[in-house]
């Protein structure tokens, strides 16, 4: 059973990391990913730099060039990442833009991502149909899980049909915006945090951009399975380091 | 072969909508409408109407006969120098700003490279009283200076992208930002035959234009209404499609387009997208895009700002692909020179941009009963500063 | 009253050809041709198809809705804007270097101040293959380097008047030296309706084409082929000899010409020339000039170039003493708003020569019914550095 | 008899020097007069200085500004010269353009000229056509000669309609061009002088524009009554001053 899978079973709220490979330093990845899985977080997403990550505030941007000035690529990402099922349990998702994956040749990314026990990926801007048609059937065969978007604008028909082709969960944005923290939620995202409850999806959903502490993440999780954390994570990543990761997670925790 | 885009917004391989789901709403409410709303006859008038009192159209077919005696053969050219606000980019923001007020859209966005894009949105909002912001990377924004005066001149508010290169392709990642973060009230006007469908289709429907005035005219001038050879330069590829458009499918007609090669090919610092351009997702289509070996998008080098993308429309690269047009790149130097012999030789101080196509003359030989069509897309004016600096005039 | 010229090259009490001898020849060539010359045919086929293909005319008469809305009457404006090279100036010149042609001349000066007529003159020597001198002052050289740099791109040859003030009037001074030493190969190219008889007046029915089209738009348009108002501005007055010229003796047309009072018409720095002008011979004809007590031709001031010039051509010194017209005086700080406003509200950046006339509509009250045609008479692409000066854009 | 007229009885070829008025200095007027009288010129141009010079080279230009801004205009020249005639006997011509003259009023202008004993005007811009119909009159009530100009362009017929008009002197223009002094003449202008000369007009011919020095003056004269001498001199007064006048008449006579 997918890892992803496994987490979601029973009502534990989940929370997860999202962070951009190479970042603070081109070899953080993994000392990152260590400090994470002993602070107690349920999942990561590690981010796959990318020149123009157009669904991304200034913080994760600033975060994805720093990572390719520090040389951070795709092989570089997979052999720093080769073995890491020795030491981490938790579900690992990737996250990234579609081009990259594409010009390392989609097969072979999705071997490779095999191999090194990757469980899951996000790719902003990949649509759910063209994902249907052309890459699912691959993804499957390695077993890799593809993650969807929906927002508040998504239309009910959409979203069901979004669950229908999803495994793993549903990354529901908080708000139709760019990743980005924010301090509190308003009333338009309960709203839309609770009808979306109210489909009773068979996929459960994550919420996702504009969480930063520990009232937003209680907001969130409320009316779902989890919640990610970007931005705010990345900026007290640069502010406090890798060593300091515990308490941030606790921070939110608490 | 047909060469328009099909059903699924693809031109053969090209195209597509690889957007952020965050997207999906604007895109989708486009997609489902372009054509109804610019197929009715209303919209239809009052674009014809405000093409024709606003922005001076039809524009002139004008046979250029010093240009034409010297290559010997017969050269036209297409002037959309003369539109209001000095390029062809006009036509299409006038299409897109009529569409935004039809789907109630209170805020217009655009993004802009040289300024010449963002200077026809900000002119087709000021136009219809509408709130317009237009993206411009923060080196281009201190490069093109007269054009960030005109914006703000007609109200615009012009915000710098102050990430990645700080150019084209930042100014444009913004603009999709803003949309994302604007999903209900804003339109994005996309300045050329680049973006997610349906975009390229739609602009080049704007554009269009241009090859169904050049159509009529010719056959008043020519008796036949196609030309032997269409020739345009292409940034994103507005002009070029818009002049193509008719000709498209008609296999009488040879299409030359002609990009950047800036300081060469070889030079790492060039926009030759044909040349060295691979298979690409960007802006939200699939297309030809300069970029490194690792799928990371290069920064392109060109003189002049318009041509200054790292690629070209879905159109273009299956027009590339299909070899249904021949593609020359053309380095700084000899647009440059061909910016000052136009200039000398009829009297039209050609945008530098524009000034690439005529290079063809050169790369290329024409028969002297041959019919040869330049889309003359934009004037210099915007451009004196590097013709003085380059020149020490 | 009959407003056009007479036999003898006069307007009531002004004209004439006040000139020496050494120029008689060269305008008595021209007084007895150009008559023949523009009536021939032949003449006029290869003018309008020249205006038509290559100027971009007939120019739009468009419909200014924000503006009419806001001021509450109907207020069209005729887009000389869009002509090629950015003003109704190359009408004239087009005119003017085909009957250099027919007159056998190998050769063409002018003068210039704000630049517009410079480039209009270098252009169309560039699409004859005519060489170019145009004399420019000194201190305008240095104020309009982008119009420097396109007549040099252009390819004519530009020659600092440095006499007297080292503005226009001085470069106007240079050009008639110049001819006075060339009697023979040379034609002078003058800018606007003003110098010897018959300048005026061919410079006049050249620009002429302005009120011709005019009359058939708004017959499509009002169901009329006149409107109630006409209202231009005026440096030497011809755009607004253009735009009046088929309504000069339509009294049902009202005129408005608006001057420039740059500081303050008592400042001691305008260009009121009706205001401040009296009788006076200059550059040929007897007009109304800014001039001492003693005689001596004053210095004007404008902050727009184009208005800086002392005078107004005879036409417009009668129309003005039989007050066939209405002249109104606009300081710099109105027509610079004015010109501001006009982006802002019909996205079109006017010349800040043009910017001048709008200010009429502060300045007198229109009924709702009325029609009233501006004319647009250059775009403001010259002017953006005044522009950005100003408003710290 | 017009002092004009008595100078050119007989066959004596005439010197005559034009300057401006009130240049280099503004009360040099007088005695340049009077230094001109002394080296034995025949007659001199007085030049009223104008704005505008149109007809005139950069020389003459440059002393006509030079004049206004040292404060020379109308009224002060003809204060400076009353009076003039209890000391210089030679004819007196003013030079200078239409507008002023308009200014001051032609009328007034005219008797002013007449009550000091001017001869005659020589106004460029002021055609032959307009002052025979409309100023002729009252020039001959107050005695006042108006000389023309002719140029190599002028056609015979126009000639002989300005020999009619004409009294005084004809100015011949000895090439189609602003003033301006030139070392020597060529052929077309030594064709023109012979051209003039073989037409027998009834009023005698005076040579301007490029005399400036003995050899010009000569090929002048040789078909002509005299000639007239402007930049050259000013140039001279420029560099010498108003004492060495005699020095330059000299030099052009010997
Ligand atoms: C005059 C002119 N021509 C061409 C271009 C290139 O754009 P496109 O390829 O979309 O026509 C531009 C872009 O700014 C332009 O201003
Ligand atoms: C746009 C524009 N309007 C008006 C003028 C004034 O000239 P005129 O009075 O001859 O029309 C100029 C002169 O340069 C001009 O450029």
């Amino acid at each position: 059973m997918n890892r992803i899978d496994q987490k979601f079973k029973g009502d534990k709220k989940l929370l997860s990391i999202y962070f951009s490979a190479g970042y603070p330093n081109l070899e953080d990845t993994v000392p990152v990913l260590k400090k994470l899985q002993v602070a107690g977080v349920d999942m990561v997403e590690i981010g796959l730099p990318f020149s123009d990550p157009l669904a991304d505030g200034p913080t994760i941007q600033e975060s994805s060039t720093q990572a390719l000035r520090n040389g951070m690529n795709t092989e570089k990402l997979f052999s720093q990442l080769d073995g890491i099922r020795k030491e981490i349990e938790i579900p690992l998702v990737l996250m990234g833009y579609f081009n990259p994956m594409m010009q390392y040749g989609i097969e072979k990314f999705c071997q490779r991502c095999e191999s090194i026990g990757i469980d899951g990926l996000i790719i902003p801007d990949l649509p759910v149909d063209v994902y249907h048609e052309h890459y699912k059937t691959l993804f499957d065969q390695h077993g890799l899980y593809n993650m969807f978007l929906i927002t508040p604008q998504t239309s009910d028909k959409r979203i069901r049909y979004i669950d229908q082709v999803s495994n793993g969960f549903i990354y529901m944005v908080s708000s139709a915006s760019v990743t980005g923290a924010k301090n509190t939620f308003g009333k338009t995202q309960t709203d839309y945090f609770q009808r979306i409850q109210k489909m009773e999806l068979n996929t459960p959903t994550v919420v996702g951009f504009g969480i930063s502490n520990a009232e937003t993440y209680q907001a969130a999780t409320k009316e779902s399975r989890g919640a990610i954390i970007g931005s705010a994570f990345i900026k007290f990543l640069k502010e406090k380091g890798v060593e300091n990761i515990p308490e941030f997670i606790q921070s939110i925790r608490d | 072969m047909n060469y328009n885009v099909d059903e699924k917004g693809y031109y053969g391989d090209f195209g597509g909508a690889y957007i952020p789901e965050m997207l999906y709403p604007n895109v989708e409410e486009l997609r489902q409408n372009y054509l109804s709303i610019t197929a009715d006859p209303d919209f239809k008038k009052q674009f014809d109407e405000l093409l024709k009192v606003y922005v001076g159209r039809p524009t002139p077919l004008y046979f250029a006969k010093r240009l034409s005696e010297k290559y010997n053969t017969r050269i036209y050219l297409k002037r959309e120098d003369l539109c209001h606000t000095g390029a062809h980019k006009v036509n299409n923001t006038i299409g897109q700003i009529l569409l935004a007020q039809r789907l109630g859209k209170k805020r217009i966005i655009a993004e802009t490279g040289a300024g010449q894009h963002g200077v026809a949105t900000a002119t087709v909002c000021a136009l219809m009283g509408i709130e317009c912001i237009v993206y411009m990377g923060e080196l281009d924004i201190k490069r093109q200076a007269p054009n960030v005066a005109r914006m703000k001149m007609l109200g615009a508010e012009v915000r710098p992208a102050q990430s990645g290169s700080k150019t084209l392709k930042d100014a444009t990642n913004e603009a999709i930002r803003d949309w994302i973060n604007n999903p209900v009230d804003t339109h994005y006007i996309i300045g050329s035959v680049v973006g997610p469908h349906p975009y390229p289709d739609m602009v080049a429907r704007f554009q269009a234009v241009i090859s169904e005035e050049t159509k009529w005219q010719l056959e008043e001038t020519e008796g036949r209404n196609y030309p032997d050879h269409v020739i345009a330069c292409v940034g994103g590829g507005s002009n070029a499609a818009g002049l193509y458009y008719h000709y498209l499918n008609d296999e009488r007609v040879n299409i030359i387009t002609v990009e950047a090669a800036g300081k060469g090919i070889d030079s790492g610092e060039s926009a030759a997208t044909s040349a060295l351009g691979k298979e690409v997702i960007i802006h939200g289509s699939k297309t030809l895009l300069m970029q490194t070996p690792d799928g990371q998008i290069t920064e392109p080098y060109s003189i002049s700002a318009g041509l200054d993308y790292p690629g070209v429309g879905p159109m273009h690269a299956h027009l590339f692909r299909s070899q249904r047009a021949e593609f020359i790149s053309i380095p700084d130097q000899e647009a440059m020179d061909w910016g000052l012999t136009l200039s000398q030789m009829e009297g039209i101080i050609p945008a530098i941009e524009t000034a690439h196509a005529f290079a063809a003359l050169d790369a290329r030989k024409f028969g002297p009963e041959e019919v040869v069509v330049f889309n003359c897309s934009g004037r210099g004016d915007k451009d004196l500063d590097t013709y003085i600096d380059y020149f020490k005039l």
